[in-house]
């Protein structure tokens, strides 16, 4: 009878447990590292940071071992690992102009400032099965690494820059959409509070950066596709480390390290809401943990679809968007229908049984009346 | 030069940082102040999946001390899957000593049920909830159901109690039934049987609810007005049982499990795992009264 | 100028938390909050700053008013680096039960949608006891948390207060929600579900008997 | 009755509702002279602004003018349905007019329109719920009014379905399914359900047939007779307003420009944008 | 006593269609009329007749002037009036009878005559027993009594109106062409109604270009020429 | 030369190790609280609007200490507490008077030089991956 066992809940939880490990070491394999999970597993442990919102490569590392590879479960895994720590810090707000860049491209013109930068991408790497990883070893390691640095004259290097921004040519030139005075602006955190709607777009914006990335994907597919109406352009993409200060007991600004993070402003015509108004851009913003070119565009979509609300599509419509990427939430609300459920089904069985009995009884076609009205 | 920790991080007790607790607990007294209303917290995640009984976890974290005696049912049961881990979680993070005996309790978690067993003033029932919102079968968006509870607007929801009974000859919702608390809020009960709903009325114990998913709390205090909904003519009744018994107490006032055997036979048993086991050892436990219950014959 | 404090962040907040619980649950019922050494301001009963202590940090707000309110202020927030906040915004306000009842008409009772983002009285007074005891106030509460009907008598309370609660808890479910604790560290709560009434005591010291 | 200053049944006056950000210049800048409801300076919209009239128990008024002249927006500032931005509003059966009722709370609010006032809209969608059977749609308005007896709220609602001829074997099918017209008399079903001291009615003959919007006036007429509600009319159309009511006020540009009774609107229009309404319907 | 009082009484009407012409349909109207009173108002087509009596009723609003009438509960100026007490008054005690009926589509003639009546008296029964009588009396075929009069001939439709208006029993009467266009014996009916009301102390406002029913009605005449009053005179056969 | 917190975070662990070890011994040393993990919140802004917001946590380590009775705080990200101690003590130690500070002065110079030569090589190997387009056209 399946779950109902009497007693023997606990035993079977922990053998259960056992057997997972067992399954996870059988082969007796050599154990993986974290340092290798960290850097051959580069974008998986981004992504589990991102959608975990919880910066800590090493910990994002070993949650993906220990979820043998299952992204989620390792966000997830993460997530419950905030649960039980201060909060002791927030952070001086984080420069992206400041950004030690990676990568950054613009597809809105050909030449921007600093040029484009493809850092690395596997954009253009054809996506032909390289059978040789099967045969990848230290020395071929090695031998790659020879060759790749090869070429830097150590003696001559050039000057780390930073680099102007796309949008702030735009808006330098006035073609960006003036701040709407009406916007809520104030600033909320919705790991300390629940969200509330209409929601302030810092919370829409936290929502995102921590969302789950393939349900940002379907919504900002959607709407570009047409169920929505923001089909943007992708002004600037940047992916590089930013520096994080805290202000110590004292009060004294500290560095105390650097982040990778993901950068997109994306750039729509923007909808008139007043006649007189010229058709200004508006910019969606993404940014997120790691490297996830994919989840900061769609987080772009996003945002500037929520600015304008309709019902009528979903990507619009923020407690669509806000409470159905939430990965964790929706994997765990999915799975618990495997948990079991017989008292309330036992419940249902009850008036279903009793409508049907209900329904023999009644010859057709007579509408059904309440005690009272029998002679109506 | 200090020892080298990394990844040594021991967990605090029971496992929420003290400044969640403190902003569940602020959040717990709203709620008893309101009883029925909604209300919002924080939600952190726990090493349980969301929809597993996380915002129960929250309550009994947020509330649990060293002095009390732990005990956890799910659809009644000591024994099942959840219970048992969640049971085993919260002995690890607390270390409190924990039981199977609803009378030895003082803080019970449960998940679909209340305990057949009669409640007392010095205990506290925490539920998990997976949809606290007993509204969403009639309005799907949030702001719009708090508005419809802020002006207590519940025509929608009645009036799907009356298409219900005009289509099915029966007010077809079951487990989780609304129920309107201290006259002024609909709340959903969490997915308990109809059966168990008339005991949240005047209980000498205090209810606290955790939808940990949607991020919200709530409370039944002692002593409070819980009714389910049902009209003057068209009235709200428990699980029928009649005709039925425990095939192994021959026990008929209880809620019942409906077995199948291996020969296809069909057999009903007892469902509070600790009530049964009482009744087979010859013990006596008080029971729940209520109108429905006290209309059966034993 | 860190003053020595023996309090458990962990344990006694909890403790203490599930005091206030079980009297905010159970209006009228008397809880008293264990005696523990720490090192108090004057103006504030030491029951009142254990409730502080349990319920706030840097997530909530608060004041004091009245008397050597500033001192309270600096006491709490050192303690429990809560936000003080004005009358109009804080979630906890602390005061003397023989404060004059016009600062309740100042504190936020919540909006229809949240009705919980509304303020919370922790007021001083002198004795809070379940058999009269001379010049009382007999607090009549009903509601919520009790059977029938529950019967306190307070003294150190301004019965205007008591107005002008009613009068601010008229909508429910807006309104505040109040915490009683006296010089030997008894606490009653009255939720705003409370329906209470109270009688002054009679003008004449009538003896007490009991 | 005797109608005296002291017995109206509404009092309104000063409502106004403006959309955007206005600035001081705001309402002197708009209105009929300037034949405009846009202010020039900020672009906000005074949808409707200074309307002040008494209602009297029984009375139907009529509020016309063109599509923007802000008429409906008056009476969905009375019914809630929007927010008003400023001036004040009384209703006699609510705290016997004492108490101002488009500051109170939501939940007051509520309290007045369900048990103290009707709505019929030009699209039965916005008052009745597609979701719901024509008697659901009607045991709502009785639910919200306190009646929890399903046999009572049946009977009424076939009492009410059969006076407005709607037949009663649909009253456990949806709306959705019906006729234009018959939506509408479903609408106006359970807008009267409880006996409301006030109806409102917002365009609710335009968009039907004609034949059948003569059927839906005819009944409205009938239940005014027979139920003695006070009602507001808004329409653009003026035969439905000499059909249908004792007075009128004639709106443009989000001001009233003229009211008087509805004869004298029609036979000696006072203002010039009166006259213009009334030459173009005869 | 003077139920009306009429001083200085002019309207104006400012034809904008027409280049903001402006026509004087009445200049400087001055009269009284005694309670219980019959006045006939004559004169040609066009000499102020009905406006005259439309500014009475407030169907035209007077350019100047007063019109103060001496209602149940005092005497009220017509043209300053509050709209209000305008509708009370024609609710119980102003009746104005025009030329034509106003046609209430899909309401059938005995319906028609009662609305009145309906307005005060709950049981529909008697009124429409009451309706009938006068539908008889005014000798409209039985069988029109439960059509709709919009398809009625001008004379059948001038019984419906004069028999709403009179079954009303108001205070003051105003009336325009009651016998217009009736046989000699129905017209006879309408005079004995209308001097029936007089008995029981109405006062009437009377338009008609028939002089058998203006020398059978009126205690006196006011004759309008070109929006004035041209000649007051007592009737011939007081 | 960068600052000091930032050099003593980015640097390689094991020499900052050894240099704190040999200083160690030449003061009298007090911890006041252990290395211990806890949460920074990262606040960020969108770059048009500048509407801040939070990006998620970041796992810290913070660590204080009394080095002849100067107080001294080292917070850094990761799970680092050997680093996080080592920030602490060069924190203090550095507003110590009376001593000799041109052996920090050295150590600093040169992990700063060396974390700024790595910071060169890679940004050298990143540049490589820029797009020429007047390259192209010049072709």
């Amino acid at each position: 009878m399946g779950y109902v066992a009497v007693k023997g809940g606990t035993d079977a939880i922990h053998n259960s447990q056992q057997l997972v490990e067992f399954y996870r070491l059988k082969d007796a394999t050599t154990p993986l590292d974290i340092k290798q999970i960290r850097s051959q597993m580069r974008m998986a442990v981004d992504k589990v940071m991102g959608e975990g919102g919880v910066y800590a490569p090493e910990y994002a590392a070993i949650a993906l071992k220990q979820a043998e590879g299952e992204v989620f479960e390792a966000a997830f895994i993460l997530r419950a690992f905030r649960a039980t720590l201060q909060r002791k810090y927030y952070s001086e707000t984080i420069n992206t102009r400041e950004m030690f860049v990676k990568r950054k491209i613009s597809a809105s013109f050909r030449e921007i400032p600093g040029g484009q930068i493809l850092g690395p991408t596997r954009d253009y790497t054809q996506r032909i099965l390289d059978t040789t990883k099967a045969f990848e070893d230290q020395e071929a390691i090695q031998k790659f690494l020879t060759e790749f640095t090869k070429g830097i004259k150590t003696d001559n290097l050039a000057e780390i820059t930073t680099f102007a921004k796309v949008i702030d040519l735009l808006k330098n030139e006035g073609l960006l959409k003036p701040i709407d005075p009406t916007e809520d602006r104030i600033l909320k955190d919705i790991t300390r509070e629940a969200i509330k709607f209409p929601a302030p777009r810092s919370a829409r914006l936290q929502m995102l950066a921590r969302a789950e990335t393939g349900g940002l994907m379907a919504l900002g597919y959607a709407s570009m596709r047409g169920f929505g109406s923001v089909h943007p352009t992708v002004g600037e993409l940047r992916y590089g480390t930013v520096q994080v200060k805290v202000k110590d007991a004292t009060g004294r600004s500290r560095y105390i390290g650097k982040i990778e993070v993901t950068e997109a402003e994306t750039i729509s015509t923007g909808k008139r809401v007043k006649k007189k108004v010229p058709p200004f851009y508006t910019i969606g913003y993404g940014l997120c943990f790691g490297q996830n070119d994919t989840k900061v565009i769609c987080m772009g979509i996003l945002d500037t679809a929520m600015r304008t609300p309709d019902v009528n599509s979903p990507a619009n419509d923020q407690e669509f968007v806000l409470y159905h990427t939430e990965g964790i939430e929706s994997m765990g609300f999915v799975n618990h229908l495997k948990l079991p459920h017989y008292v309330t089904f036992q419940s249902g069985l009850k008036n279903t049984r009793a409508a049907i009995e209900r329904s023999a009884e009644k010859p057709t076609g007579q509408a059904i009346q309440s005690p009272q009205l029998q002679t109506v | 030069m200090v020892a080298n920790i990394k990844y040594a991080n021991k967990y605090n007790f029971a496992f929420i940082d003290e400044a969640t607790k403190k902003e569940i607990r602020r959040k717990l007294l709203k709620a008893v102040a309101i009883p029925g209303y909604q209300v919002p917290y924080s939600s952190p995640e726990m090493p349980i999946a969301r929809g597993w009984g996380t915002g129960g976890l929250h309550v009994t974290l947020a509330v649990i001390g060293r002095k009390d005696v732990f005990k956890i049912i799910d659809q009644g049961s000591d024994a099942s899957v959840n219970a048992c881990n969640l049971r085993e979680f919260v002995q690890q993070m607390t270390n409190v000593q924990t039981t199977y005996d609803t009378a030895e309790a003082t803080l019970i978690q449960t998940r679909h049920r209340i305990t057949e067993e009669e409640l007392t003033e010095d205990q506290i029932f925490v539920y998990q909830v997976p949809q606290p919102e007993p509204l969403r079968s009639v309005e799907r968006y949030e702001n719009r159901t708090r508005q419809m509870h802020g002006e207590a607007d519940y025509a929608k929801m009645w009036v799907s109690l009356y298409e219900s009974f005009v289509r099915d000859g029966d007010i077809m919702l079951g487990a989780g039934y609304p129920v309107k608390v201290n006259k002024r809020y609909i709340m959903a009960p969490s997915p308990i049987p109809k059966w168990d709903v008339p005991n949240l009325n005047q209980s000498k114990a205090l209810h606290l609810f955790g939808a940990g998913r949607e991020k919200r709390l709530y409370a039944v205090p002692p002593y409070t007005t819980v009714e389910p909904l049902e009209f003057e003519d068209v009235k709200f009744h428990t699980e029928n049982f009649v005709g039925t018994e425990c095939y192994k107490t021959g026990y008929k006032k209880a809620f019942l499990d409906e077995l199948y055997f291996d020969d296809g036979s069909k057999h009903f048993i007892i469902n509070d795992s600790n009530f049964l086991d009482k009744l087979e050892g010859k013990a006596e436990p008080k029971q729940h009264e209520n109108k429905y219950i006290n209309q059966l014959e034993s | 100028m860190q003053s020595e404090i023996l309090y458990d962040e962990i344990f006694d907040a909890q403790e203490h938390f599930r005091l206030i619980l079980d009297s905010m649950a159970r209006p009228g019922k008397i809880n008293v909050i264990p005696n523990l050494d720490i090192q108090m301001v004057d103006g504030i009963n030491k029951a009142s700053a254990l409730i502080g202590f349990s319920l706030l940090n840097t997530d909530a707000s608060f004041c004091a008013i009245g008397e050597l309110s500033y001192t309270i202020e600096k006491f709490i927030t050192l303690h429990t680096a809560a936000k003080i906040e004005s009358l109009q915004n804080a979630d906890f306000v602390f005061v003397k039960g023989s404060q004059s009842d016009q600062f309740i008409a100042d504190l936020k009772i919540g909006t229809l949608p949240y009705p919980e983002d509304s303020a919370t009285i922790v007021l001083d007074v002198l004795n809070i006891s379940t058999e009269e005891i001379a010049d009382s106030l007999q607090l009549n509460l009903k509601g919520p948390g009790i059977k029938t009907v529950e019967t306190v008598y307070v003294t150190g309370l301004n019965h205007a207060i008591m107005d002008a609660v009613k009068e601010q808890n008229f909508e429910f479910p807006l309104g505040i929600d109040l915490m009683l604790t006296d010089k030997e560290n008894n606490m009653i709560c009255i939720p705003r579900s409370n329906d209470f009434t109270y009688e002054l005591a009679e003008p004449t010291n009538k003896p007490n008997y009991n | 009755m005797s109608r005296n200053a002291d017995n109206w049944l509404l009092r309104v006056t000063n409502l106004t509702k403006i959309y955007g950000e206005p600035n001081e210049n705001t309402i002197a800048l708009t209105g009929p002279e300037f034949n405009s409801n846009i202010c020039p300076e900020t672009e906000s919209i005074v949808a409707c602004a200074d309307i002040s009239f008494d209602l009297y128990p029984g009375e139907v008024l009529g509020i016309v003018g063109e599509s923007g002249s802000g008429k409906s927006t008056v009476v969905k500032l009375l019914y809630f349905d929007m927010e008003k931005t400023g001036g004040a509003a009384w209703l006699k059966p609510y705290a016997d007019g004492n108490i101002e009722m488009l500051s109170e709370s939501n939940q007051k609010k509520r309290f007045i329109r369900n048990n103290l006032m009707g709505m019929v809209y030009q699209n039965p969608r916005d008052g009745l719920n597609f979701n719901f059977t024509s008697g659901g749609n009607i045991a709502e308005k009785l639910i919200m009014a306190g009646n929890y007896h399903v046999g009572e709220i049946r009977e009424r609602a076939s009492d009410l379905l059969t006076k407005t001829e709607v037949p009663v074997l649909r009253m456990d099918d949806r709306p959705a399914n019906f006729s234009g017209g018959m939506q509408q008399r479903v609408q106006i079903s359970k807008a009267i359900a409880n006996n409301p001291p006030l109806l409102f009615l917002d365009e609710v003959t335009t968009g039907l047939d004609v034949s059948v919007q003569a059927k839906v006036l005819d009944l409205i007429r009938e239940l005014q007779q027979d139920l003695g509600i006070a009602m507001i009319v808004v329409s653009h159309d003026l035969s439905v307003i000499r059909m249908l009511t004792d007075r009128t006020i004639v709106m443009k540009n989000g001001r009233i420009v003229e009211s008087g009774l509805t004869d004298q609107i029609l036979q000696d229009p006072q203002h010039e944008y009166s006259r213009l309404l009334v030459s173009s319907l005869l | 006593m003077n139920i009306l009082e009429v001083t200085h009484l002019s309207k104006d009407f400012n034809l904008h269609i027409l280049n903001n012409k402006r026509i004087e349909a009445l200049k400087d109207i001055n009269f009284t009329m005694k309670e219980g009173e019959i006045i006939g108002l004559t004169g040609k087509s066009g000499s102020g007749k009905s406006s005259l009596m439309k500014c009475l009723y407030r169907t035209y609003l007077a350019s100047t002037g007063e019109i103060i009438y001496l209602s149940k509960n005092g005497p009220v100026d017509l043209v300053k009036a509050d709209d209000h007490r305008i509708i009370d008054l024609r609710k119980n005690e102003i009746t104005y009878c025009s030329q034509f009926l106003s046609v209430i589509p899909r309401v059938s003639a005995i319906d028609v005559v009662c609305e009145h009546l309906f307005r005060v008296e709950k049981d529909k029964d008697f009124a429409r027993r009451q309706s009938k009588e006068m539908l008889e009396q005014l000798g409209l075929p039985y069988e029109l009594w439960d059509a709709f009069p919009v398809t009625f001939s001008g004379g059948e439709q001038q019984r419906i109106n004069v028999a709403r208006a009179i079954i009303a029993k108001p205070r003051f009467l105003l009336i325009d062409e009651p016998t217009a266009s009736l046989d000699a014996k129905t017209k006879d009916v309408v005079v004995d109604m209308i001097l029936q009301l007089k008995a029981q102390g109405t006062s009437v406002l009377v338009i008609s270009h028939d002089e058998y029913t203006l020398e059978r009605l009126c205690d006196r005449r006011i004759d309008l020429k070109f929006g004035e009053i041209i000649s007051e005179e007592l009737a011939t056969n007081q | 030369m960068q600052d000091q917190d930032y050099i003593l975070c980015e640097c390689e662990l094991q020499p900052l190790e050894d240099f704190v070890v040999a200083l160690e011994e030449t003061v009298e040393l007090k911890l006041v609280k252990e290395p211990a993990i806890c949460m920074t919140m990262v606040q960020a802004e969108d770059s048009v609007e500048f509407q801040p917001f939070y990006l998620g946590e970041a796992l810290t380590t913070e660590c204080e200490l009394l080095v002849n009775g100067i107080r001294g705080i080292g917070i850094c990200l990761g799970d680092e507490p050997v680093r996080a101690y080592c920030i602490a003590f060069m924190d203090a130690y550095t507003q110590m008077k009376d001593v000799d500070m041109q052996p920090v002065i050295d150590f600093l110079g040169k992990q700063s030089e060396i974390i700024e030569h790595n910071a060169k090589v890679e940004n050298n190997l990143i540049l490589r991956t820029k797009v020429d387009f007047k390259l192209m056209e010049q072709d």
